[in-house]
Order: C-alpha cells, then structure tokens, then sequence
C-alpha cells in the first residue's frame, strides 16, 4: 500500500486540507500546516504556487499571487517540505510546467535553447527525496501523464487524478488504470473556491467510481461542518478542504493578525471540519446499516 | 492533437469532455462539411468578412528592396485584422454545436471585438473577459466591444493582463461547460484548438496560394508573417507547408532585447519561438518564455498583439521540423516598418505586421549588414502578411515614438500628449 | 456641366483654365479611358482598395422590418469609407495630367485621409487644408495624415472649420494651378467635378446592380443612402438612376430641427435638399442653406460627414426632376441607428451610414407612423449604402449619447468622460 | 460712355481703390470711402461681404469677416451707398449668391422652398437705384454671367471681368464681348492680397489685350507708389488697390485707433498711389514717346 492511501488506513474518514506553500511566508506557512494536522489532518495538499493557476478560483489564485511575492521557488518549496516535521503523508499539488521544467538546465528564457531535455523525472525524484508521497496536478490530464506517471512508479510515489461531474465512462477507465493514492472526486463543475452548498453531483459522482480501489477524497467547496458530514455520509472516504482555510489566511493578512492567532484558528477549523467528517461517517448508510 | 512533441490537451478533468465534444464538433463540421458547416462558414466570410482580401502588389516597397513584394491585405477584413476569420468560425461551430453562450478573453482587445463582432453576428450571447490593466488602455476596443452588445467581465486577479483574463476565460468555461464554448483567440490552448483555429484561418493561405497562381503564374518564393500566438502566422503558412520551394519566415517581436531579468520575470520580448524552451502553458505543450523553474515571465512587445509568453505548438513544431524558420526583429525596427509602409504604400500597418515588414528592411534594406543567406531565402518574390491595420495603434506609436529616435518618423511633436 | 439649372462653374477666372484642362483630361481619361486610365483605376480600387465590396444580406434587420435588407459594405473599403473610391480616382488623374502635386480641404477628416492614402500610394506630395477647430477636434484623423505623409496646413480664418478650409485649398489652387490638382472631396464644386466625382463613385452602384442579380436576380426595389454633399449618394445611385423601377431615397441630417434660426446664422440640420434654396455655393449652383439675403448658415448635424451647407448640383436636380426623393432623420434617430446596427449585426456604421439606417426605422420599423407610401416606395429588396464605418465616431458617439435618452444604447456611463 | 468709364476719362490714369463697407462699422466706411476719394480716387470698389469669400486672401477675408460681424446686409449696403456723397463712379464688388439671392422672397435655410425664383435683376435693379455703376463678381466668369449682363444692360450698369494670366485665347474672346466698364487685369496669380512686388506677368498680360476699347485696371498685389508706377507705366489705364488700404483699417481695428486718424492715413496713402500713377504714366512708353 502506498504512502497516501495510509491517510485512509483508520477506518475513519480522511480530513485533507491545503495550504499554499509560502502564503504569505515560508515561517508562518509552517506553523499553519503543523497547526493542520494537530488539528486533525490526516493528509496535507502542499500547494506548489504556478504563475498560471488556471483552475483554481479567487481565493487560491489570491494565495498564490502572495506565495510568489514572497519569492517561493520550487527548491525553497522542496526544502520547506524537508524541514516539515509532521507525521501524516504529503500530496505535492502543483501544476504541469514546474514539474516539467525542474532541472533541465537551460530553455528557458534566458534563450540557449534545451540542453537538458525537460521532463517529470528530476521534480518526481527530488519530491521523493524530501517526503513527499504523491502529486495532484490539475492541469494534467491522465492521457498526458504517462511520462509522471513512470516516474512516480519509479520512486514510490502516488499520482491522484481528478474526476469531474463531467468525466465519461470512457474517461473514468483511463483515469482508474492510471491513479493511486486516492482519487480525487471534484464535488461540482467549476473551479477550486468555498461555496455555501456541496452539490447533489458529489453521491452521483462517487456512486459511479464505488468499486475503484482506491479511497475517494471530496473536494472543490467543502467549508462548513455540515457540508464535511454530508460529503462523508454520501460516501467520500476523506475531505479536501482549500479555499476555507485559505480564506482564514487571507484574512488573516489583511487585517495584520498574528502568526500564532491565525495558527490557532487553522486547528480549530480543522478540528471542525474533522469533525463534521466523523458525524458524516456515523449518519452514513452504511454505519447505519451495520 | 499533437505536432511532434508539441500540443496536447494540459486542461482541468472538468474540461476534458468539452474539449473533446469540441473535437468532434470540429472534425464534423470543419473537416467534414457537414450540415454545409464550412459552405456557410465560407458564405459568411465573404459577405460579413469582406473576403477575399486582395494580394496588392507594393511597387514602392518593390522598388526599395528590389523584389516583387506583396501584401497579402488582412487589414482589410470587416473589424480590421484576420482576427474575424477565427472568431466567425468558432462562434458559428458553437451555434451548430448547440452552444447558447460564448466566452472569449482578450488583451489588447483585437480577439475581443472580433468575436463580439461575429457574436452579434450571429446573434450569440456573448461575454469577453480582459484585465482590469488592459481596460484601462484599451478603451476604444473595449467600448466597441460593448456596443457590439457584448458583457465585458473585468478581470483584476494579478497584474490584470491577458495572462490573468484566460485563466479567468478558463474557469468559466470549467463551470459552464456544457453551454458554453470558449472561443480561443490563436493557435494555442489545447487540442482541437491549435489545429482548429489554423483551419479557419487557413483562408489567407487558400487565397494567397490562388491569386499568386493568377497574379504571376507561380508560388511565391517566401512567406512572411509575423507570430505572437501565431494565428496570423498558421493562416499565412498553412496552405504553404507542404510546398518545399517556399519559404515560410515568422517573425517574432525581438522586443528590446532577447535577454531575460529573471529577478523581475521579465522578458523584453516575445519571441518564444527564438528564445524560449520547451513548457507547458494554457493548455499545450509549446515553446514558452519562462523563468529557471518553469514560472511563466512577463513577455514584452510595443505591439500588444505580439505580447504573449507562449506561441501555437504546431509553429513550435514546425520550426524545430524546419518547414518554418523563425526570426525575430525589435520595437524599434518594428516602428520603423510602421512609418514606412504608411509613407510609402498608404497603408497604416497594425504594429503586430510592422514586425513582419521590418524583417525585409532588416534582410534586403538599404543599412541591412548583407546577410545573403538571409536574402537568399526570401528569394525574388515575397508575399507578406499584412495581418491588420494600424488604426488601434495610434496611441501607442506616439508614445513609442516619442520616446525614441525614428529616422523616418513625421514631426509628431503636437501629439506627444496623446491623441 | 450643368444638371438642369444646377451646377456649372462659378469659380475665380484664374481657374478657369484649370478647369477646363481637368475637363478635357476627364472626358479623356475617364469616359475614353485612353492610356488605359480606367483599367488602371480599377485594378487599384481592386487591390489597393478592396474592391468589390460585399453586398450582404443582413439577417437581423431583414427580420425586424419584413423585408429583404441588403448593405452595401463600403465600411470596408481601405481607409473604411467610400471616399478613397474618389480620392484614387483623383489622385490617379492628376498622375496622368502630369500634375506634380495635389491639395485637398478636409472638414472631419474623412476625405483629407482618403487623399494622404491615395496620394502616399501614388507617390504625389500632397498638402492639407484644416480648419484649426476641426484639427483640434479630429485629432486621429490628423495624425493618420501626417503618418500617410501628407503636409498639414492648418486654416485660422472665421471659424475655422470645413467651409474656410474649402476656401482656402482653393486660393491654393488658384494660386499654383499650373502642377497642382484640388481633389473635391464630394460631388460639389465647380463642373467638371461633380460629374467627375460620381463616376469614381459610382463603382458603388455598378458593383451593386452587378450583385443583386447574382444574389437575387434581380435589381433592389430601392436604394437608400445618406446625402451630405453627396459623393455616396451618387455613386449608389448613378447605375439605377435609369431603371425607373427602382427608388433612389437620399436621407439627409436632419440633425436637432429643421428650423433655421436666422438671427445666429445656423441651420441645426444639413438638409439641403430638403430645406435648402437655390443658390451658388463653392464653385456650384445648387441647394444651399442661407439666410433671407444668400450668406451661407453653419449647418449642423451629429455626423460631420453629412455636416455641410451644400449638396451635390445633380443630386439637386435628379430631386427636382423626381428620379430621387429626399427624405431626413434627426441626430436621435441617426444615433439609434447607429446602436441598432452594432448590437444585431456586428457592425459598427458611420454616423453618415446610420441615417440612411434610420430612415428604415422611421418607416418599417415598430414604432412607425404607418406611413404606407413610403413603406410601399422601399418595396421588398431594399439596399442600404453603408458608407463608411463607425470606428471615427466613437468619441461623438460617446458624447451624444450621454446627452440624450438613447433608448437603445448599451451602459455607457463608464465612458461619460471620454474613450 | 458708362458710368464706369468716366473714371478713364481725363486721360489721367486711374487710381480705384476697394474697400469692405461696414468694416468695421457703416460710420467708419463712409469715413473712409469719402477720404479716399479725396485723395485722388477716381471709382471706388465697394466690397459687399458674402460668407464664402473663396478669391480673397487674408487680408480682406478678415475685413468680410469684421463687416458681417457688424451685421452688414445687402439692404445696408443699398443705404449705405444711397447716403454716400462722393463725386466718382462706384462700383459693386461681391460674390454671386448675393446678387442671385436678393429678392428671392424664400427658399432659405428657412425651408419654404422657392416662390419667386431666384435672379440677378432684383439686386441689379436696386443698385442702379441708390446710385451703383457697376459689377465685378469674382467668382462669375463670363459663362455664367447672360443673366446678370441682361440685368445690367436693362439698367444701364456695367460688368467689369477679370483677366488673369491664365486666361486662354479663347477666353479672352468670350470675355471681350461681355465686358463693360474697364477690364480687371489680374497682376499675378493667386488671390488678393499685398505684395512685395509687381508681377512681370502684368506687362504680359496687358499686352494680350491692347486693342480692346475698354480700359485696363490692373489690381492683385499693387501697394507701394513704385508698383503703381510700374503698372501704369506698363500700359495700365488704372490700378485697383485694396489689400494695401485694407490693412490700415486692420491695423486700426487692432490698435484702437480714431476712426479720423484712419481716414486721414487712408486718404494719405489715395494720395500716394495715385501720384505713383501719375508718375508711371508719365514714364510710359507711350508718354516718352511723345
């Protein structure tokens, strides 16, 4: 069993929230995600900022625009990762570009042309390096991902896919063949970004994928307790939880607050929305039938 | 949906059934003609388009450079760039696709009121995402666009530009896909889109190839365009491709240096195809303008156009494949070619063709450093692309002008403030 | 030279003989086409202009007015109107006559563009004349000149606007007439030039008739355009004028009233066919707007193309005689028009063009008076000359807009200052 | 014999000057036109402003201008010219639509159309009653000028025509048989206005009709005694000045100066050309001769 899947392994519902690494800074990015995962976390999504966040919504792309500023580069991502002491896996979330490019030496802008030719592997094995047990990329589609896919084989790693409301059959057995870790089910159409209601599209979508192997994580939306209990009673076997937290950051930013405050509120929305997963476990069918 | 290694579909799951309902549609009703697609996308065209647009010859351009130049006068089509040939095709799609709303982005606001153009047209909702940044200095597109009955959608994310307005072009159609059709704007983004948006705008090719048969009884001996995105470009070429005996010169904005501040994420230019390295950017695996790690760098041009970090995978392919060679000229050249064709020919070029124009300054003109490899390869006739005029770009040459030495520029002193 | 009691030549003795040289080389070159003067013409209007115009059917329009609504696309004409079809023609004979120079007198722009493009293709040094109210107001058109290469002389006499430039291009005239040419921007002046002017023009309705019976086999049961000084107005009617069965409606600004206020000297319409009396006016007898003793009134209108005190002397007289009937529409409804067109199909009109538009309003439109003659007199197939398009006029656009209840016209309070 | 011709009558040349009347008021005129006549003039142009003055140069285009600002009218003009008390003939100079249009009782701006048709008679008629001897219309050649001819023989009034270097033959020709009066020679081309210098094309001109019965004036450009001395001297039966006086008035306007001041340089300046005639005529050829 792989490194992610150990998220799942208690028989409880998986509560995965998602920082981006570096929002607003390097120092207090650490003490948000180890204030996560005393709050609960049994998996975290490192958000590896892109210039080009095309699916995320306002509130991530926000984050991102403040994790830049602050000069976030991929090694000082990796290296950030290195010095992380928490004890639950680690899903790097970035988009297709950054793992493309790391370390090939040349090509870039700077005009020489491609010396080293560009490819996953260099990102996969350093990822690997510093204890990172899988990669969500939202650009990458499973018909791309052959390339990371071997890569990820070849150093451990899991690769999560997304499934949308809109996947076809056809598009779910390609995705299957090719994801591990978990899957991760898109709860509505749109893009990432805390919503008031977790659509009726989330019990469709998992019932189609019921008998994949691999744990089901929910995401795109989930904010409140309510929307947590409800995902996991229609069968999610974890929660992906982004914009909620990172609106307590950006708050946080603009009104000055303290690192520690804003940890402190991080655990406490974590412990909510860990709970909320429980009460969705107990109220779920299944517990109910046994 | 790939060219070499180039291409492909790098786009949220959400997004993948449309993309490939899209493809359908295009090799339906596109490849295939089917219902009569491309009988009326051709009709239409032609009435609402003006086509087809002339193959003039240039006697004074002629004379200087002694060659036989041609324009190939896009300038000419209905909204004043080639941009309504893709715009037109895509919202026509959309309506035999059953789509009942369009989203389209735009920087400098060309693609933007082309399509909003093409949108009332066809009677087609309409809303046009563009940068709070690019609003501000472009308001007579963006007015037009809203007489045009289009909504506009300002866009402030980031440093509000075009890079920021197709992302935001992206999650709407990520939330609306099964309505919604995304018109894409060049030659970029994912598979169908490259090849599709070549395919309409192929036209300038089709009739290029045809007038060159009947204006002078043969191909020409080159072709030049000049290539942001590469749309211009891809339409210019695409009919050419498989003939070996032309030439098929892009020409990339040089900016004002083909060196990079990565400490900014700056680059001065936008000559990806030049510079650039392989990446992975809106969509497609191309040549982009990038920092060491992969971030996307501010791309620069004077002409807005041009001003794009990326460029379509199939030029990228084509000029590693070597069908395509890619040059690159600078702003200042670029200006130059502005004045020159409007003093000399009567025709205000938009500043994205000035870049094309400079090229057979910089190759065959009278200071040109000689290089006969060069002169060579645009042989005794040379079609260029005119891709639009330059009308839209007042503004801009004043300031651009002011700024610098132009040898050939007017007196434009009374205007230093603006129009 | 004369059209019944209008035209003729009322101009300084010292032009005469210019005159009469212009006349032999018109009969010469143009009516006998020797040296191939006319083939050249057309091919330059081909390739050089964009000739021919499309003549589309306008879906939207059709639908709302349950008739068969045809435009006649001269927005797409290089330079985007009309005027170059005479300005190349000009330009051209002056070539031919041996000419070393033209002048030309501009009011808003429009005709002294036209003249710096033709004169830049046909490489002619060419001077401008500008009333310095019009310059400061048309600062775009300015500097498209300038850029076209053209010498700007701008004119501080009386008000400084169209009728002092006129009269000050011909002292120039009059002052130099041996090597140069005064290209009339309009069916007006003295003979041979409104005759001269219609038949450069005149492409317009050859194209036309040409196109109607391929598209529809048949001629239109009417044409409509706009009428300033009428240069699209002739040239879209000259082929039809014989067909007894087809009515020619020129459509004159009838700008805020057609009152006079005679004290201030001001006409607030330009509707000389309609209001105006016989009078002699640059060089022709014609209709003019004047006061009880002959002065000439400011007239007035919201698009300066159609703001002029006089009108062609054979538009006059085919009113007179009844092949034409003149009809008007006010700044309001102009500006409705304007809106119609750039919503429901996609184009922005000139605000010369969108009178004629909104004489199709006036008369089959939803809130007309039902007044059934003239609906009759439009009949089924009805061709609307599009002069010229809207680009230019977007800033009045913007202004007259925001001072009126335009009913259907988009938010536009963002650009309540200005583009 | 004319009217006009009484000015060529007392084998002196003639010296005609023009003025704009009502420029800058009617009183003023008066002033001026009378102090020009003592001062030797023998015929006076009096300009009737029109709007469009397309053959006049700066100089008296901006005294049109000062006239109509005024308020001047065609019906102010007649009782200008009725209340003058000069002893010369006087001439009309204006712009054909005036004298087309007076009388015409609609068919203005005002939009009525036409009810009585528009024709010189009425204006022609109404200058023979308050004492006008004659026409130059410049912007009437002698094509288009059967109507007003006819209105000016039925009233005894001449037509004088302008001759310019450009004129053909064949004009000459047509000009010849309508002129009445004297003939306007036009000294250069272009239009009127001061000059440093007197066109060699005068003699020329002059030349090309010595055998004509009428007299020549030659006018365009004549400012200085020394002109007026080489025009005559070079056949001119009188010379026609207008933009040199014209620009005492102009210079009056701007620099506020008494209306008597004015008309005391005005008749100076009569004074001075009129003795540069008179000494070009003595020099003449013709005069040597004898």
């Amino acid at each position: 069993m792989s490194g992610l899947a150990d998220a799942f392994s208690d028989d409880e519902p998986a509560f995965i929230p998602y920082l981006a690494v570096g929002d607003p800074d390097i120092a207090a990015s650490k003490q948000y995600v180890e204030a996560l995962v005393e709050g609960g976390a049994d998996c975290v999504e490192l958000g590896l900022p892109f210039s080009e966040p095309i699916a995320e919504g306002p509130t991530i792309q926000q984050a991102v625009v403040r994790s830049l500023s602050g000069g976030i580069t991929p090694e000082a991502y990796f290296e950030f990762v290195d010095d992380l002491d928490v004890d639950v896996p680690l899903v790097c979330m970035t988009y297709y570009n950054l793992v493309f490019r790391y370390g090939a030496d040349s090509g870039t802008a700077a005009g020489e042309g491609d010396h080293t030719a560009p490819g996953p592997r260099p990102f996969v094995k350093r990822a690997a390096e510093v204890g990172i047990d899988g990669f969500v990329i939202p650009d990458l589609p499973a018909e791309e991902a052959d390339e990371l896919r071997a890569a990820c084989d070849e150093f451990g790693l899991d690769l999560v896919f997304i499934v949308a409301p809109t996947t076809t059959d056809d598009r779910l057995a390609t995705i299957r063949e090719r994801v591990s870790g978990y899957v991760y089910v898109q709860a509505r159409l749109g893009v990432t970004g805390a919503q008031a209601d977790v659509s009726d599209q989330t019990a469709e979508s998992l019932a189609r994928i019921a008998d994949w192997d691999v744990p089901k994580g929910v995401g795109f939306g989930i904010s409140t307790v309510d929307h947590a209990a409800r995902v996991v009673s229609a069968g999610a076997d974890g929660i992906i939880v982004g914009s909620a937290l990172v609106d307590i950051v950006a708050d946080a930013v603009e009104n000055d607050r303290t690192t520690a405050d804003v940890a402190d509120d991080l655990r406490a929305k974590a412990r909510e929305l860990k709970e909320g997963a429980l009460r969705g476990a107990r109220e779920s069918p299944e517990a109910e039938g046994k | 949906g790939k060219f070499g290694e180039y291409g492909g579909q790098y786009v949220p799951e959400a997004l993948m059934p449309a993309i490939e309902e899209l493809r359908e549609a295009y090799e339906r009703y596109v490849l295939e003609n089917e219902d009569g697609f491309m009988d009326e996308f051709r009709e239409r065209l032609r009435q609402f388009g003006g086509r087809p647009t002339p193959l003039q010859h240039a006697e004074h351009l002629s004379e200087r450079y002694g060659r036989v130049i041609y324009l190939k006068r896009e300038d000419l089509v209905h909204g004043g760039a080639h941009k309504l040939n893709n715009a037109l095709g895509q919202v026509l799609l959309a309506k035999y696709m059953g789509k009942e709303r369009i989203v389209a982005e735009t920087g400098a606001g060309q693609h933007g009121t082309a399509t909003a153009m093409a949108a009332a047209h066809l009677d087609m909702p309409c809303e046009i995402y563009m940068g709070e940044t690019d609003i501000a200095r472009q308001r007579p597109n963006v007015f037009r666009m809203k007489i045009n009955g289009a909504e506009l959608n300002p866009v402030t994310a980031g440093r509000g530009t075009l890079k920021e307005a197709i992302s935001e072009t992206m999650r709407d159609w990520a939330t609306n896909v099964g309505d919604t059709h995304y018109v894409v704007g060049s030659v970029v983004g994912p598979a169908p889109f490259p090849e599709m948006v070549r395919e309409f705008q192929s036209v300038i090719s089709e009739e290029a190839k045809t007038q060159s048969k009947e204006q002078f009884g043969s191909l020409p001996d080159s072709v030049v365009a000049c290539a942001g995105g590469g749309s211009n470009t891809m339409g210019a070429f695409a009919r050419f491709v498989d003939n070996e005996d032309v030439n098929l010169l892009a020409v990339e904005a040089g900016g004002s240096s083909l060196a990079v501040d990565e400490e900014e994420g700056v680059a001065p230019n936008s000559a990806s195809l030049s510079t650039g390295g392989q990446g992975v950017l809106h969509g497609a695996r191309t040549k982009v303008l990038q920092d060491e790690w992969g971030q996307i760098v501010e791309s620069h041009s004077v002409s807005a156009g041009l001003d794009y970090a990326g460029v379509g995978p199939e030029l990228a392919y084509l000029v590693d494949e070597d069908p395509v060679t890619a040059v690159n000229v600078g702003d200042d050249a670029a200006l130059e070619a502005f004045h020159r064709l409007s003093q000399e020919e009567g025709i205000i070029p938009a500043l994205e063709s000035s870049h094309a124009l400079a090229y057979l300054e910089e190759v065959l003109g009278p200071d040109s450093e000689g290089d006969t490899d060069a002169a060579a390869e645009l042989g005794d006739r040379i079609v260029v692309n005119l891709s639009g005029r330059g009308d839209k770009d007042l503004e801009t040459v004043i300031e651009e002008t002011d700024k610098r030495e132009i040898p050939n520029a007017p007196d434009m002193s009374e205007f230093s403030g603006g129009l």
